[in-house]
This record gives structure tokens, C-alpha cells and sequence, in this order.
């Protein structure tokens, strides 16, 4: 069985950790579809640098399971040429830091392919990238750079934040006809295990999870930004009452939950890794106060990456937004 | 004027510029009389096509256009040589070869008038040789790799065909045929690489697009071989890309087929030669004129006399002008609401959204608020 | 002379068309400074595909202005080894929709060599590109993706929207010791004259201006869109009182002014052609509710692209946002 | 295990595995006692810091450490032939080549602390070999390209300087490596494309990596030569990288030097090569081993006896020890304001803003609340 690597040998065997909960998903999805394959950089033998595609190669041999030469172009030309013959290609880019050499093949054909081919040749392909920071690894092997794939038309996007849900989501984003980008936070991949449901489930794409009610502050966020947001509304419990949403897929976004949070508390925090300008705090934003600004109490506060090329090592610590971080931010929210 | 002097010589060549020929080397290829006609006819049909396109360009009609002249051989020779169920995506220009497969002009044409493409047959089991390829690609050389995963796809899923691949001087500079060449390699995927050396990307001359001698010695570099053939000879293109194709299909190795060639028109509507280039240059390419061999040949081997080129031009011209026509009929039917068609197969509710968005927007202010 | 071939015999020699301006600012500053050098696609003879560089390679011959093989990844690769070696290259990729293949040059060494070399090597190049649509060209000729290199760290980005600021802005860049990304408005290339003043001039990077006083409302916005905001706003006077601001240069987005503004007006619309979602009015609205919130009174309005794949030829007119659509929307936040 | 048998048939080598070598040809090269003992004090001074690297990992004090076993002779042959004022940019295992070129080991260490580099000299034309480079890049192959335009830039200036640049097999599949090769091509630009074979990326076996019979053979596709060369063999990989030397700088003209060798280590600390390859893969390699070739032939030419090699060994792991306590000590300084230093030579504002914003949180809330 794929993705059970851990020495936890108490775990039942559905207890699983989010990177094994991805080889599972791809596990399960391939066995139930044989048009799905996956290609990438090491996804083969090694099991992926992350062992995200642990077990794929036995089970599914080499022409289901592919180690390709190290191009990220061809990765995602393939992939795309893959998907117009019929198949369902899964590609893997290492990090999501090497996606930019692939940006050409993305923005200029998968998210179009089906425009320019009046819906002749859909593009269903998923492009999965452990994204984010937070493991101490060298440069380009950090970022967050979802906002550039939410903003270019043609993509869904897609961020998991639990293991049950990355399953979830990986099947129903292989499922999904368009090309659909799978960021998969690599600082929570061994964090926490979860109930895993066996064999093939989809998790709706463009839902977003309500991890906590609250009625005072709405705290919106995704991926590995969840646990911490979600200490920060522990931490406040009993003085400011956080409700706290995991947007899932950012792609589309699901504004109705947000907007409704929104109506309820009449304030926001918005958390993310990347880069504060021009990242999707602007987004919710805007869009909060296009659907909601009579409800409006507060500015929205935004705790996010700095402006600011990508700090390592010990210092990628003071880049990323933490508990204390996020719960001041909330505070003064609260507060004003 | 000719880039590779050295790589000419050593250009595979059946028909010499004045159309005298190889005797041996023709009655190998077997070619029937038909087909060697139909060659003919596509030549000829995507002259008249260019020549209509740039005369619509010209009145304003066509907001773009790309010419072929010259290229004719380089686009219908390989063409020819694939079979019903083979895959060809090609270059901007290629129109010849897109003729060859059987696509109506109209759909050629609508191309430039859209920007997008559509289909007849859904099924790809179903689909007649021109539709067997993937929609244009505008972004140079990105079609390579996309090619190579497209027949890589079909050959997993055990179909036996092969997939041929346009590519100009100028796009064989970029990282994605270098990806494309070397994945083919190593996956061993059906394709044939056609490089078209018209020795021209816009302004720039192919000996400031590499200092290779030739696009073929590319080939050693991925562990395939490479050919160089004549590109103003139909039958040299036909016979090296008819090779390719068959090492291909039996043995699934690729092969990269330069057809060297020289693009006497400017690059496009837009683009004015003169700036870089001196008349002169093209004499020696217009004594070289690929339509002007083949009749030559024809003529030979009694397969064409003026009568004959005469009805072909005049039937290829009516045609063209036919298609056109229809064209600008079709394209004149698009109305605002497209802008949201097809962008997903399966679409999120803000492209509905924002449909109903413009079309109120458009349903209170009208037309000539849109157009600025 | 660079950049006057107009057949307007009466213009004088400085009443120029934007696309002259960036062609004498590139000459100016070569003139004044020989590090600078011009590379990219067809830049030399031909002039350039919008005769952006016209009369550079006549004036300083092919070491200094040079055509390049193909390659949109060599072309910024070899920009920043240039920069490194103390030239001051000033790439042009011919479209802003082929930046793509560079975006891996750009994002993993452009942006960084500054930071990752301790301020060793400056990587002083500026990345010209004719950017917007309304022009009629085929696919990837109309992309605004202003967005991917704001929301990058590292770079600044500049787009101009008159002559005279084109040639200033211009100059400013090549001299800014940082990449800066210069997105020249293609559909106003040739829209309109201005007098710009002879020699080399700097616009300092980083103010807006503001293009038309006004009380009531504040429009925001950049490159061509200027233009049918201008309209608006002049159809509306009398009526609404609007105020244009022209941002000029994108990042860093000058907030004082902007804040200024709406701190007077208390209501905003943005306008750009990219598309809605991500785009750079999420930006301008999270710093206007978090500097100004107890200002506003109505939601700020987006006028923008839709999140479509952008269509072509006749139809993206309806794409782009026009006069029409700026005036309603500009009404609809006044109203509110 | 050796992936191209008939390639290492073509290599050029001097010293054969067993330390027996080419009397003539070594006599031809004119390299003296110091210089000999040079290059084989770097090889051991590589493989100390790379003895020193992974073990300070394995103990947590670094968060990753690439391997350099088995390379010593592929790294440490090149950087020899390079003058003071030539340049140098590498891949991230070539310590030797730096330690070759003189510069501290400190410095190496650090960017694996830091990620980040320091230069001593301001002024170019002051700089001192080992800082005439570029900071590391993570991006593989994007050196490539950056290497050309660098070199290119420096001639335009007038210096009469060349530059090499590392690329491994994997990264050689990057459009970084075929753009980089091209430009060199065309703009005659004196570079020497080192590719670094070392049938490697990761897991991916270069017969994964490519079809082609030699990396050198993609050479002939820009325009220039491709030389192979036994990449164990650190005369051979010096020779060749001279001539390649001095062909750029007389005439301006690129040349590709292919060094077939074998990663023995794990691809990086984060690697698990048992996954992937039999432990009796190497034992060819071990045979061939670089370090123990030279000692051989050094023993030979009367340059070493055990006493020397020990003392050689002592030496660089003490220096090894030292370098790394000293780089985790100056690592150890960092803190919260660097993360904003050198983003800009220009800062905007913003950058000051942000600044103050964290360490206003961070005086307010300390270290701990930051580190989770
Ligand atoms: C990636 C990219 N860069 C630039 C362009 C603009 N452009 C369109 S065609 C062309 C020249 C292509 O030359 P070549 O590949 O030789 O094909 P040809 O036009 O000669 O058929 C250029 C630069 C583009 N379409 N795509
Ligand atoms: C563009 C890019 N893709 C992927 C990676 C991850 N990665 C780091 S090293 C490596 C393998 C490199 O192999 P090779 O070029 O042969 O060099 P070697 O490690 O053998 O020295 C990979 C895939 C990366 N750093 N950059
Ligand atoms: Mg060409
Ligand atoms: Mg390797």
C-alpha cells in the first residue's frame, strides 16, 4: 500500500499524515482510473523527494509512473500533450519554486487549450507542487506563489490543509476537467495525522471548511496557515470568539462562506505566506467590501509574508506568520 | 544569402532548381500519378490562399496575416508523407500542409479571424486526417514538447501513430524544442521534427539564430538522427519525412528532418522587410521556386501542361476567395457573450457572473460603447 | 534621430507619439551613459516590431543594440549576466505574453542576485514590453499580467501613460540600480502627441500623478486605462466631481497619494485591463480600508478585465474595461 | 553502470585507473611540482569538507549538505586551468573547484547557513580569483545563460577574460542549458560549458536523462566543439578545459567539455540513494576513484609518499573543522532585521515599514514567539 511509511506502527492504517494521504489519494485514483498517470522529477522509484508518490512505481509500473528528465518545460508540454491525448496526467513539479520554468507551457496553453479548441480538447491535468516555507530548505524551495495561478484565467487552485481533506481534494481535483494547480504545504505533510476514509472519495473543489465558529472575528486562511491560526483562536477563547475558515480552494474562491462569516462578525484577519502585496488578502478584501462593507467594523487585517526575498534557514522564522502574529493581528481587529 | 553554403551541398535533393531530376530516386518513391498531383494542387492551393490573405489583410479585412510564399514545398512534401491517422501541428504559415490533410480553407482562415478553432468530430477514433492535430499555437516552440506528449499519450494508450511537428529556425532556439527533442529521446516517442529553416525569425538572419551549421547536426545531441533536405524540393521533403515516418511507427525512435528553405515574403502583414534585408537577396530563392520545380517535373513526366497549372491556379483561386468571403461572414456573427465560452470545461459560477455582468452592461449601453 | 518617423510633417521635433518617446529616452540615455545596451528580439535593423528602438542600432551599432537568437530565457539570462558585469542592459521582449519562458531567469536571479550577493552585484537592467490589448494581434499580444511582477519580491514596475512620462519613467529606470520591470502600453503607442522635453530627463519612480482634480470620487489607475478614465471622468463633470490618478509606477505603488486622495473623496473606483480576480485593485483597496477605512463611504468599484481567456480581435473590445463601464461604475460608487 | 560504454571508450585520459599514465603526454602539459601538488591538496581539501559537511549534518548542525565524493577530479581539473582573472560559477557540489581557486572554506560553508554570499573585494578588477564568480544558484542550469551574458558583458568592456560554468547531466536538460549554448554560439562569446556528468539527478539515471550517446555531442548544434573527457582523471580534465581556455580567448569561440564521472554519495542529505541504486553500482567507481588515481601517479613522478598523503589528510580535515565551527559561530549572529537587508540596492519604503513592523513585534514578543 502506497504512502504508510511512517515507523508509528500503532497508526491503523487509515491514520495517515498529509503527504501520505496525497500518495494514497494518487494510490487510489489510479486504481480506480487507469487514464491517470504521473510524471515528475523523481516520482518514480524514489518515491518523490517528499515520498508523495511513495508506492505508485509498484504498483503501477513505469509507463503509469514516470521519472523524466529534469525540465520542468517538458514536464508541463508533455503533461499538457498528454492530457489532449485522452489521458489524465498527474505531474509533479518539486518545489513550487521550479513551477516557473513551466509557467510558459501553463499560461500559455494548459489554461487555454480548451478556449482555443472551443472545448474539443480539455485540459485535465493536475499540477501538484509542495508549496511554502517553514522546513529549513535552501532557496526557491519556500514559496508561495498561489496568488500568480489564481490571478491568470484558465486554472483552478487548489490548497489542502488536513489529510483527509488532501485526499479528498486530490481526487476530486484529478476528476475536475480543467487544469487544475495542487499546492501542497510541505510544512505540515508529517505534522498531524488524520482519519483517512479508504479507496476513492472526492472533497467538493471550491468549498471552503469552517475549522472553527466563532462569532467576533472572522480569520481566513489555507494551507499550512491553518494550525497556527487556528492556536491564535484557541489562545483568544473566552475574550474574542474567532471563527475560523480554511479557504481550501482559492481558485474559485468561495466567496459565499466568506462573505457570510463576514456578515456575522463584521471583522477579518486574512493569513497567507506569500508576500503581502499584491498576494489574495487583497482579494478577500475587496471582495468583502464589495459584498459586505455595511457590515464592515473594522479594517481587515492582513498577516502575511514580508516584501522581501524569501529569508533562509533560521531566519525564514521572522518571514512567516505565526500564532503570536496572527493572534496580536486579531486583537487589534477586535479592538478597533 | 544562403545561410549554410556547406549544408546545402549536403541537403538531400530529388529535383534540382530547374526541375531536372533523379531518375532512380523518383520511381523508388512510388508515387502514383494522383498523388503526385494532389502535391501539386496543395502548392498551388496555398499560394492562391496566401495571396488572398494578403489582399484582404491589405483592405482591412484580415487584421493579421502570414505569408508562404516559397515554402511550399517545405509545408506540403511532409505533409504527404504521413497517413490518415497520423497527427501534424504545425507552424503559423504552414497553410500547404494543412491543405494536403483535407482542411477546408474556411476553417484555415477563420483562424486568424477568431483566434480560436473548432472541431467537426468529437470522437478522436472518428476524426478525419486534418483534424488530427491540436488548435494554433502563438507562443514559438511551445507546440514541441506539447507534441511529443500528445503522441506519447497515443502510444500508451496503444494507438500506432505518429505525430509530425513544425518548428522554425527561430523556434529552435527556444528551451521548449530542446525538451521536446530530448523527451522523445528518451520516452522513444513517435514524432518527426520538421525544422523549417526559412533563415528568417522577423529581422533576424538564422546565422545570428545559432552558429550550428545545420538544425540536423541538432539531432546526435538527443541520440536520433537528423536529416537535411532541400525545402524547396517536394519530393525531398516527402521522401526524408517518409523515412522518419516509418522508423518512427516501427520503432518508435524520432528523427529531426531540417527543410532548408529561404521566406520571401515579410514576416507578416505587419512587418516590413526592406528594412533588413535587400531585394536582391530573394533573386536566387525565386530561381529556386518550389511550384516552378514541381511543374517543371510534372511537365516531364507529362503530369502537367499550362492548360492544367492554368485550371489549377484558377480553381485554387476561387476558392481562396470563396473561403474568405465565408469567412468574414462567420466571424462577423460573434457577439460579446463568447468571451465567456469554453474557458473551462467544467466552469465555476463567477464566469456566469460576470457573463450576466457584461451582457447587462452591454444590453444598457449597447454596441458603440464597446467600441473604442 | 531616434524615435520621430511620424509622416506628421508639422510635429515638431519633441511632439512626439509614446512610442517615439520610449525610442528617444533609449537614445538619450545611450548617449549619456555607454553602459547601456539594448538586447532582445529584432530590436536592431527592423527597429523593433512597434519601432520602439528605431534608430539605435543606426546610432550605436550592433554592439550596443543587439538582435538575439530566439529565446526569451536567453534573453534574460544574458540580461542579468550583463548586469552583473557592469553593463546596464535594457532587455525588450517583444510582448508581454513571451515573458513567460523568462519569468524563471527573472524570479529566481533577477529578483535575488541583489539580496543572495550581499549587494555585490546590483542586477541593474531594466525589461521593456509592450503590454495591454486593444490592439487587434492574436493570442499572448494582449496580456496584462502587471500583477505577477508587483506580487514578485525584487523588482519595480513602471507603466507610463504619455509620451513625456514614457521617455522620464524610462530614463528613471535604466538608472535605478534594482530591475525594474517597464510595461508600455501598446494600444497608446501611437494614440496621441505630447512635448517632451529634449535630452535625458528622470519622472522619479514611485509618485503618481494626479491627472485631474476632483472632490467626489477618486479614480485609480494605469497605462491605456488613463485614457477612458479621463472620459469618464470628463463626461461626468458638472455632475460627479472625479479625481484621476494615473499610478505610473505600480510597485512601489505611491500610497500617500492615493490615501490622500480618498481620504478627500471617501469613495474610489480602480480600473485596469487584467483580469478581476488577483488583479492590483485588491492591492489598492486592502491599503485603502487599512489606512483610511472611517473615510470610505461606499465600496470601492473594480472596472476591470474579466477572468476570462482574453479574446480576441473584435471581441476584446468587450474584454477591456471603456469610457462606458468606467462612468457607470464611477456612478454607481457615488450614488452609493 | 557505466552509462556510456562507448562514450568512455571516446574519453580522453591521461592517468588510467590504476595510476599509470601517458609519459608524454603529461610531460606536454608542463606542470610543475607545485602545481601538481596544488591540485591534489584541493581534491583531499574537497573531500575533508565534505567528510566535515555531512557529519555536521547528521548531527543537526546543518540543514542539508550535498556530496562531493568521486567528483574531486571533475572539479578540481577545470577550475586548475583557469587564469586569476577568469571566472567561475558551479554547480553546488564543486567545492574543490573553489577550494581550488582559494577561497575559504568558511565561505563555502556559509551559504548552506545562510543562503547567502559575501564578497571581501568591491571592485572587480581587484578581485581576487576565488570571488570572481556569481552566488550559488538553486535554479538548476540557470547559470548557464547568466554565465554567457556575464562573459559577454566582460568582453564588450574589453577584458580578455573567460568563464566556466558547471552544469550537471540533469541540468543540461534545462532550456537554460540550450539557450546559454546558443548565445554563446552566436556572440562568440569565450565561455567553457563544463557539463558534469555524473549520471545523476537524484534518482534519475542520465540514461533517463538523455538518449544521446555523449553530452559532447551537443555541441556540433551550437556551432562549436565538444570534447569528452574521463572525468576521474584530473589531468584529463585539466587538459582539456586549458585548451578549451585558450581557444576562448583567442578567439572568442565556446567550447563543451563533457567530464564523465559517477555521484558515489547520495544526491544531497534530504536523499535516500539505496532507494534507487545496488550499493555494487559504485564498485566500479571506487576503483576508479580520482583521489587515489593521482596519489598513484603523483607517487610515481616522486610527489608522494604515505607521510605526505597523511599529512595532506590531517591538514584539511583540521582546517575542515575549523572553517565549519567558525561558519555555525558567524551563522549563529543572524537575526530578525536581516530579513529585509540588500532586497534593493534602492530600497522603497516599504521595505523600511516592514522592517519596523517586525521588530516591533519581535521586541514586543521575542524570540520564542517566532520560532515554531
Ligand atoms: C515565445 C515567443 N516569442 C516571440 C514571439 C514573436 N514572434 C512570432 S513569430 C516570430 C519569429 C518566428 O521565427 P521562426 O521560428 O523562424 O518561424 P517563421 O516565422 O520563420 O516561420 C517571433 C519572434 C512569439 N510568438 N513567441
Ligand atoms: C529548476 C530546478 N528543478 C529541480 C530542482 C531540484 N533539484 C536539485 S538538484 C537536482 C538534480 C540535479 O542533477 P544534476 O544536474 O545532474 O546535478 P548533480 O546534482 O548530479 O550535481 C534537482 C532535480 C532544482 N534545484 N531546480
Ligand atoms: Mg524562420
Ligand atoms: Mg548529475
Amino acid at each position: 500500500m502506497a504512502g504508510n511509511t511512517s515507523s508509528d506502527t500503532d497508526a491503523t492504517a487509515e491514520d495517515l499524515l498529509l503527504v501520505e494521504a496525497v500518495a494514497e489519494g494518487l494510490h487510489d485514483e489510479m486504481a480506480h482510473d487507469d487514464s491517470v498517470i504521473v510524471l515528475g522529477e523523481d516520482v518514480g522509484q524514489s518515491g518523490g523527494v517528499f515520498r508523495a508518490t511513495e508506492g505508485l512505481y509498484e504498483a503501477f509500473g513505469d509507463e503509469r509512473v514516470i521519472d523524466t528528465p529534469l525540465s520542468e518545460t517538458g514536464i508541463a508540454g508533455a503533461a499538457i500533450g498528454l492530457a489532449a491525448s485522452g489521458l489524465r496526467p498527474v505531474m509533479e513539479i518539486q518545489f513550487m519554486g521550479f513551477t516557473y520554468a513551466a509557467l510558459e507551457q501553463l499560461y500559455t496553453r494548459a489554461a487555454r487549450l480548451h478556449a482555443r479548441s472551443r472545448g474539443q480538447y480539455p485540459c485535465q491535468l493536475v499540477l501538484r507542487a509542495p508549496f511554502g516555507g517553514g522546513v529549513r530548505a535552501p532557496d526557491l524551495h519556500g514559496e508561495s506563489m498561489e496568488t500568480i495561478f489564481v490571478h491568470h484565467p484558465g486554472f483552478k487552485v487548489v490548497v489542502p490543509s488536513t489529510p483527509r481533506d488532501a485526499k479528498g481534494l486530490l481526487i476530486a481535483s484529478i476528476r475536475d476537467p480543467d487544469p487544475v494547480v495542487f499546492l501542497e504545504p510541505k510544512k505540515i505533510y508529517r505534522a498531524f495525522r488524520e482519519e483517512v476514509p479508504e479507496g476513492a472519495y472526492e472533497t467538493p473543489l471550491g468549498e471552503a471548511a469552517i475549522r472553527r465558529e466563532g462569532r467576533d472575528v472572522t480569520a481566513l486562511t489555507w494551507g499550512a496557515m491553518t494550525r497556527p491560526t487556528l492556536e491564535a483562536a484557541a489562545d483568544l477563547a473566552g475574550d474574542i470568539d474567532v471563527e475560523v475558515l480554511d479557504l481550501r480552494t482559492l481558485s474559485p474562491m468561495d466567496r459565499e462562506t466568506v462573505v457570510a462569516s463576514f456578515e456575522k462578525t463584521g471583522r477579518a484577519v486574512v493569513v497567507h505566506e506569500a508576500p503581502r502585496t499584491g498576494g489574495l488578502a487583497g482579494e478577500v478584501i475587496a471582495t468583502l467590501q464589495e459584498e459586505a462593507l455595511l457590515y464592515q467594523e473594522a479594517p481587515v487585517g492582513r498577516v502575511t509574508g514580508w516584501d522581501t526575498v524569501y529569508p533562509l534557514y533560521e531566519l525564514e522564522d521572522f518571514q512567516l506568520p505565526n500564532t503570536t502574529r496572527v493572534r496580536e493581528k486579531i486583537r487589534e481587529v477586535a479592538a478597533f | 544569402m544562403v545561410r549554410f553554403p556547406s549544408a546545402v551541398d549536403r541537403c538531400e535533393q530529388l529535383l534540382a532548381p530547374d526541375g531536372s531530376y533523379d531518375e532512380a530516386a523518383v520511381e523508388a518513391l512510388g508515387l502514383g500519378r494522383e498523388t503526385l498531383r494532389r502535391m501539386y494542387e496543395s502548392m498551388v492551393g496555398a499560394r492562391a490562399l496566401d495571396e488572398r490573405g494578403a489582399t484582404l489583410q491589405r483592405q482591412g479585412e484580415f487584421h493579421f496575416w502570414m505569408g508562404c510564399r516559397g515554402l511550399e514545398a517545405a509545408h506540403v512534401g511532409p505533409a504527404a508523407a504521413l497517413t490518415e491517422r497520423d497527427w501534424l501541428n504545425t507552424e503559423w504559415r504552414q497553410y500547404g500542409a494543412h491543405i494536403q490533410r483535407g482542411r477546408p480553407l474556411v476553417d484555415i482562415l477563420l483562424f486568424w479571424l477568431r483566434g480560436y478553432e473548432t472541431w467537426e468530430t468529437e470522437d478522436v477514433d472518428d476524426m478525419p486526417a486534418h483534424e488530427r492535430r491540436l488548435p494554433h499555437i502563438v507562443a514559438v516552440g511551445t507546440q514541441v514538447p506539447q507534441t511529443v506528449g500528445l503522441m506519447w499519450g497515443r502510444n500508451l494508450q496503444g494507438y500506432d501513430e505518429v505525430g509530425l511537428v513544425g518548428v522554425g529556425d527561430g523556434g529552435a532556439s527556444k528551451g521548449d524544442f530542446h525538451a521536446g527533442l530530448n523527451f522523445a529521446g528518451v520516452f522513444d516517442v513517435p514524432v518527426v521534427f520538421l525544422v523549417l529553416n526559412n533563415q528568417w525569425a522577423i529581422s533576424t538572419p538564422v546565422e545570428r539564430q545559432t552558429a550550428a551549421e545545420t538544425y540536423a547536426d541538432r539531432a546526435a545531441g538527443y541520440g536520433f538522427e537528423g536529416i537535411l533536405v532541400d525545402g524547396n524540393d517536394p519530393l525531398a521533403t516527402y521522401r526524408a519525412t517518409r523515412r522518419a515516418v516509418e522508423r518512427a511507427r516501427e520503432t518508435g525512435e524520432p528523427t529531426l528532418v531540417e527543410a532548408l528553405t529561404y521566406r520571401r515574403s515579410a514576416h507578416s502583414s505587419s512587418d516590413d522587410d526592406a528594412r533588413y534585408r535587400e531585394e536582391t537577396d530573394l533573386e536566387p530563392w525565386r530561381d529556386r521556386d518550389p511550384v516552378d520545380r514541381f511543374e517543371a517535373f510534372l511537365a516531364d513526366r507529362g503530369l502537367w501542361d499550362p492548360e492544367y497549372g492554368e485550371a489549377v491556379r484558377e480553381r485554387a483561386g476561387e476558392r481562396a476567395r470563396e473561403a474568405a468571403d465565408r469567412a468574414l461572414e462567420i466571424a462577423e456573427q460573434q457577439s460579446p457573450e463568447e468571451v465567456f465560452d469554453e474557458v473551462f470545461a467544467n466552469p465555476p459560477a463567477y464566469i456566469e457572473e460576470q457573463r450576466e455582468e457584461l451582457l447587462a452592461l452591454y444590453g444598457e449601453h449597447g454596441e458603440e460603447a464597446f467600441r473604442w
